[in-house]
């Protein structure tokens, strides 16, 4: 057979969203691919521009849906950098509690969306039943069931509801023990090993300058970690380690990705667990309780040339929320803000692992990166 | 008793041949063309017997969809499918269907509206079941008599008969259309010579298990038609690896059924099964080697997981069948699960004694149990393999299936044949027309013994090491995929 | 938009029956046969299409997830014969679960095209509705119904998975309304349903 | 307690880069600056440079200081600021990631030993920010050949900001549709919203002081 072109998307179930795949095959084997994004561009930095500060979060909420609490906690820290906002210390855990949660909600939804790609519907549905217990979770602190509009600048919405931590530990001890039925569905199926082992190789030092970071670069057997490397919020004070694979010679491939989230679920369970015990009393969850910024009636405001960031470890890599201040006369908008996706940087990666394997290696290596759309294309 | 094993209660093809008789004499017998009164006579049994296969088969389909939904929906913690017939009298939500059998000329309808009473009143909104379950958030979709997602095959079936025909324009129309019928019309002619019971089977050729291997493997043909014409990449390719991985599956599967014909010695179909009874030992416990290569290819036959690649959702969007939608969708999906079935029913003939009930000689009374639900029970059980690896066992890939096929299945396919030539060569005493009972217990526990040493796979070394249990660690073992040096 | 690139032959069942029905026999006339097979037909195909609705396999954005746990076990979408396709050809309902941008209209209304009728469109959530929170957005469009016609919407942002589940029953009650055969002389597809409005 | 890179570590590591950094003479400021929220207020390296010794500093950053990791690159559109009116801001990354070692064929894994580590080895960021005067078509040297990350970054900026980089092989629509207009770049501050005059929702979020337009003379 003659090399062709097949464009892979923008609805297939390889996507994990709405892009297109463009991939030159010969026979079975993928020669050269493109990816083409841009199929849910919002706009959302230019939207941003015209709100203020607080409505900003819930826009946040929205970029990626799997992991609504990391991307909003990202923009929050970026705004309190850039209205120099101090945080008390309460409020600092019930974030790690909620982004912790979230994390394991977004790496379940991503295990859930690989085993299609590798061809079991099984372990899907296992692990959006788990996913709802998260969900729960969240929905307790939150409100809402995926976009709960959590952080706020300066704290949080509420404090944690009565009973919260009692619901948590019990369904996070739950949750570690079903961790087993996935590794008994996966790990120990013939199959599932000689689809994702060996195939998808990534080295840590490439993956780094391609702008890869994250679970992707931990699997390729460096801790490195935003969370101690960039350190922010409470994460000295509790008891953990970021998960790191050893990988192959050849670099990480997808069963390392694969192992490597399914540690960090474990991780973020005990890291959850951890913070619950440790965390300290009181109902001090905002710097300044009724303050006007957090009802929207005389919101927040940043000068021209104030400018604010913040790396965040999101549960897909490295996030970054640029803002500059100054959006109007009354400083009340910001006047840019800059998105770094890891996903948008990832893809192309991704689409370039993928060349000389076969066409059923195509959905086991992209969804190996775990894509998320919504974030990539803003 | 070994007499009443062959024989059945309903001896339907007797009475089917009787009443042909009797018309073609009274009819063709008294024309001037009465010396074709046996052709018209056996033409017309054949015709009413393969009817009658035909509607069992297809009315027992519906169980074998009825359980792959269920089955599969328990395997991943769901219900699986819940509708039932009630919305049909009841309507949706509130809005009522009307009382349309009073529409129905004649008065015809009152019995419905009766019956409809009837079942409003022991299995309707109003049942305090449904009550407790919703607001237990349980949902209770009717009493378990209505078979609770037993007729959403049967709905899924009528709307594709409502569906429009569509053909891509650039598509090749002519093999467009014809791939279908090819598929469904070779699937169809299977059952012929499936026998259902001693005496509930269409066709007794002489050579049937040849005939049915020969059928059996047109259909990816049709595939190869299918994928072809349809003008869609995703689609060629999928018939493409249909036509590849042909080779790879249908040899063990041939060679694995040429043992079990060695071992029966017939190329019939119904006197394999009836080997099976009068030697009193099934064919699995002397080849259990053989049970299990039959049942991995014929999962590659009938393109199931693990071996789905020719319709990978992953990749390939539907695969071969993207382009087509409607009835022809339809009948496509039906004849995957016909083909399905007959592995199953081929797996209960050569393997599992066929309509030839467990312990027929030990167990009083059993033989009085119609032998055709025997058939029924152990092809069901069979499928209940098929959607357990569906649930369990992921895709493997292209090379792979290649690769299993030739490295694996034709060498043990071919030890298989050899055992089975070496026991009827020297096990079988032929005088009598029995197994030595020792045997079919050494092989089969030896077998099992094997087979669970076998299926611990862990490797001590590398676990103490930490690596990984499928070794690719390092860089000298060679691995399917690596192509990027 | 009409795709040109699509040939349609349109098989209607109830051609079918206006053929029985048209045959000149007055036995047949008589036996008012043509009754018959159109309220029991009729019945039963309206019955197996609302009961047997394919949505198309897409996830757009947020309420992807949402129909993705509408098929898990607490849900449970294929209990009420809701199952997910990925070929258009092989779907009835079009599940939009997301914003439209400029860039996606185009492939939206192919894949519309590309399914057979009879076929259904539901707008899941506020940005398929109206654009939602990117009403403002350079790139969005204000909502699905500006390409493709809607027959349920469902609000939320984004719907829980009982909402899409209800807006699945509402669509079926708006099959047994305007019936499951699509006719030549009515081209009017019913007013839409806005699910919780009642 | 888990351990991570401790405010002393950051500080020391960022003087040593704003030291050296003064060898570039005046196109290049470099300065130790701060975060301003969070328990730690760590520091960070902020560098303002001229986009035509951009290139150079970064191929410095890389080869000397060991700068690994380009995390974001984006452009800001000032058109009130004549000598200023487009602005490039990079965020960099030291990560300090190597490949795993390999010892006897066998891969172990880097567990990096967070309180030993000094120099080069800190992780640390940076942010660099560049200034170009009015122009029709604004231009920075890419360092895409540099940091690979870099890539699709410069082309986003292109595409949302419209500002070009030379040196930067296959520009394209990113993210926009591929047939959008030449010249098309929605984060330009010509480009308004839709809507952009309804405003007053936003101004007043609970809609406290909306009024009805004919309030007052219905009773």
């Amino acid at each position: 057979m003659a090399e062709m072109w097949i464009s892979m998307g923008p609805q297939h179930p390889m996507t994990h969203g709405l892009w297109t795949l463009k991939v030159k095959i010969d026979g079975e084997t993928v020669v050269d691919t493109e990816p083409d994004l841009g199929y849910i561009h919002r706009g959302v930095e230019k939207i941003c521009e015209a709100r203020d500060f607080t409505q900003i979060t819930p826009y946040a909420d929205r970029l990626c849906y799997a992991s609504a609490n990391t991307w909003s906690h990202a923009y929050i820290y970026a705004a309190e950098d850039l209205l120099e906002v101090e945080v008390p210390e309460r409020a600092e855990y019930i974030r790690m509690v909620a982004v912790e949660l979230q994390r394991i909600a977004s790496h379940l939804m991503w295990l859930g969306a690989y085993c299609p790609d590798v061809g079991n519907l099984t372990g899907m549905v296992w692990c959006l039943r788990e996913r709802e217990m998260m969900m729960d979770l969240l929905q307790e602190l939150g409100g809402s069931r995926m976009h709960y509009n959590f952080p706020r600048i300066g704290g949080v919405k509420r404090d944690l509801p009565i009973g919260f931590a009692l619901r948590c530990r019990a369904k996070l001890k739950l949750f570690l023990d079903r961790i087993q039925e996935y590794e008994a569905i996966l790990d120990e199926s013939t199959i599932f090993l000689v689809r994702t082992q060996g195939v998808g190789y990534a080295k840590a030092e490439e993956m780094i300058n391609h702008g890869v970071s994250g679970p992707n670069v931990r699997a390729a057997g460096h801790n490195y970690d935003v969370r101690w490397a960039h350190p922010y919020s409470i994460y000295d004070e509790l008891d953990w380690e970021p998960s790191v694979e050893r990988p192959s010679i050849k670099g990480s491939d997808c069963y390392d990705r694969y192992r490597v989230r399914v540690e960090e679920m474990r991780q973020s369970a005990l890291m959850v667990l951890d913070g619950l015990d440790k965390m300290p009393g009181g109902a001090d969850t905002h710097y300044q309780s009724g303050d006007p910024a957090i009802l929207g009636k005389a919101p927040a405001r940043a000068a021209e040339g104030q400018t604010g960031f913040h790396h965040f470890e999101d549960s897909r890599g490295e996030s970054m929320f640029y803002l500059a201040g100054g959006g109007d006369e009354r400083g009340k908008h910001p006047y840019r803000v800059s998105i770094r996706s890891p996903m948008f940087i990832t893809i192309p990666y991704a689409s370039k692992c993928m060349i000389g394997y076969k066409i059923a290696d195509i959905p086991a290596i992209m969804g190996s990166f775990d894509p998320c759309i919504g974030e990539t294309d803003r | 008793m070994i007499l009443l094993a062959t024989e059945d209660v309903l001896t339907i093809r007797d009475w089917v041949g009787i009443a042909t008789d009797f018309v073609s004499e009274n009819t063709i017998g008294m024309s001037r063309h009465w010396e074709y009164t046996d052709s018209v006579s056996n033409f017309l049994t054949e015709f009413i017997m393969c009817v009658m296969v035909f509607g069992g088969i297809m009315t027992t389909l519906l169980i074998l969809l009825w359980m792959e939904r269920k089955l599969l929906g328990r395997f991943m913690d769901r219900r699986g499918a819940r509708t039932s017939l009630r919305s049909l009298w009841v309507g949706e939500n509130g809005v009522t269907a009307g009382e349309w059998w009073n529409q129905l000329p004649f008065g015809t309808g009152v019995p419905v509206g009766m019956l409809n009473q009837f079942l409003n009143e022991v299995a309707g909104n109003d049942h305090e079941l449904e009550a407790v379950s919703r607001v237990k958030n349980r949902s209770y979709h009717g009493v378990w008599w209505m078979l609770p997602g037993f007729f959403q095959n049967l709905a899924d079936g009528m709307k594709f008969l409502t569906k429009e025909h569509m053909v891509p324009e650039k598509a090749d129309r002519y093999v467009f259309e014809i791939a279908p019928f090819l598929i469904i019309a070779t699937t169809v002619m299977c059952f012929t010579f499936i026998p259902l019971s001693p005496n509930f089977y269409s066709n007794n050729s002489e050579m049937s298990i040849l005939f049915l291997m020969a059928i059996f493997s047109v259909a990816p043909l049709g595939v190869f038609f299918a994928g072809w014409s349809s003008n869609n990449k995703y689609t060629l390719l999928g018939g493409i690896r249909s036509a590849a991985q042909l080779t790879a599956y249908e040899i063990p599967l041939l060679v694995t059924v040429l043992s079990v014909v060695v071992l029966s010695g017939s190329f019939n179909l119904i006197e394999v099964i009836e080997f099976q009874a009068d030697s009193g030992v099934w064919n699995i416990f002397l080849l259990p080697l053989g049970g299990v290569l039959f049942l991995v290819a014929m999962v590659a036959e009938v393109e199931r997981i693990p071996f789905d690649m020719p319709e990978a959702e992953a990749e390939l969007v539907e695969g071969w069948w993207t382009e087509y939608g409607g009835m022809r969708w339809g009948l496509m999906f039906a004849s995957e699960y016909l083909r399905t079935y007959a592995a199953c029913l081929l797996f209960a003939h050569f393997f599992l004694g066929g309509w030839e009930a467990p312990f027929e000689d030990t167990i009083p009374y059993i033989h009085y149990v119609p032998h055709i639900l025997w058939v029924f029970l152990k092809a069901w059980f069979m499928f209940v393999f098929f959607v357990w690896f569906r649930a369990a066992l992921h895709r493997v890939r292209t090379d792979q299936i290649l690769e299993f096929g030739w490295r694996w299945l034709l060498p043990l396919s071919l030890v298989n044949l050899a055992m089975a030539t070496a026991l009827r060569l020297w096990v079988y005493d032929g005088i009598n027309g029995e197994w030595p009972l020792l045997i079919p217990i050494l092989i089969t526990s030896i077998s099992l013994a094997l087979f669970i040493l076998l299926s611990v796979d862990e490797d001590p070394e590398a676990l103490e090491a930490q690596t990984r249990p499928f070794s690719v660690q390092t860089v000298d073992v060679a691995s399917p995929g690596q192509h990027r040096e | 938009m009409v795709d040109e690139g699509q040939n349609y032959t349109t098989f209607s069942s109830r051609g079918l029956l206006d053929m029985v029905g048209d045959l000149n026999d007055k036995a047949l006339e008589a036996s008012r046969m043509k009754d018959f097979i159109g309220v029991l037909g009729g019945r039963f195909l309206n019955w197996a299409q609302r009961k047997s609705l394919f949505p198309l396999h897409l996830g757009i954005k947020c309420c992807a997830l949402e129909m993705a746990a509408a098929g898990a076990p607490r849900f449970d979408a294929e209990s009420f014969g809701v199952v997910f396709r990925s070929s258009p050809r092989q779907c009835d309902v079009l599940l939009i679960n997301g914003p439209i941008s400029k860039k996606f209209a185009d492939p939206v209304v192919r894949l519309w095209e590309q399914m057979p009728e009879p076929k259904w469109c539901i707008a899941m959530g506020e940005c398929a509705i109206s654009g939602g929170p990117y009403f403002q957005s350079y790139n969005i469009l204000e909502g699905v119904d500006t390409v493709i016609p809607v027959d349920v919407y469902i609000p939320g942002c984004p719907p829980r998975p009982e909402a899409l589940i209800d807006g699945f029953g509402k669509l079926r009650e708006k099959i047994i309304r305007i019936g499951a055969v699509p006719s030549e002389e009515t081209e009017v597809r019913g007013a839409p349903i806005i699910v919780a409005d009642d | 307690m888990g351990n991570e890179v401790n405010a002393k570590q950051i500080l020391s590591a960022a003087e040593e880069i704003v030291s050296d950094v003064a060898d570039f003479g005046d196109a290049v400021n470099a300065e130790v600056r701060y975060h301003t929220s969070g328990r730690r207020k760590n520091a960070y390296v902020y560098i303002e440079v001229t986009a035509s010794q951009w290139r150079e500093l970064a191929l410095w950053l890389k080869k000397s200081k060991k700068v690994d990791y380009c995390s974001m690159i984006t452009g800001i559109h000032w058109p009130e600021n004549a000598d200023a009116t487009w602005q490039v801001v990079a965020h960099l990354l030291r990560t300090g990631v190597t490949n795993p070692a390999v010892v006897n064929k066998r891969v172990h894994e880097t567990k990096v030993d967070i309180e030993g580590i000094s120099g080069n080895e800190v992780p640390l960021e940076f942010e660099i920010s560049m200034t170009i005067p009015e122009t029709r078509e604004p231009s920075v040297p890419s360092v895409a050949d540099i940091w690979v990350g870099a890539d699709w970054n410069e082309k986003e900026t292109w595409d949302l900001v419209g500002i070009d980089f030379d040196g930067h092989v296959g520009m394209r629509r990113v993210l926009l549709p591929h047939d959008s207009p030449t010249g098309y770049h929605p984060l330009q501050k010509q480009h308004k919203l839709r809507y952009h005059d309804f405003n007053e929702m936003y101004d007043d979020a609970q809609g406290f002081g909306r009024k009805p337009e004919d309030s007052g003379r219905v009773k």
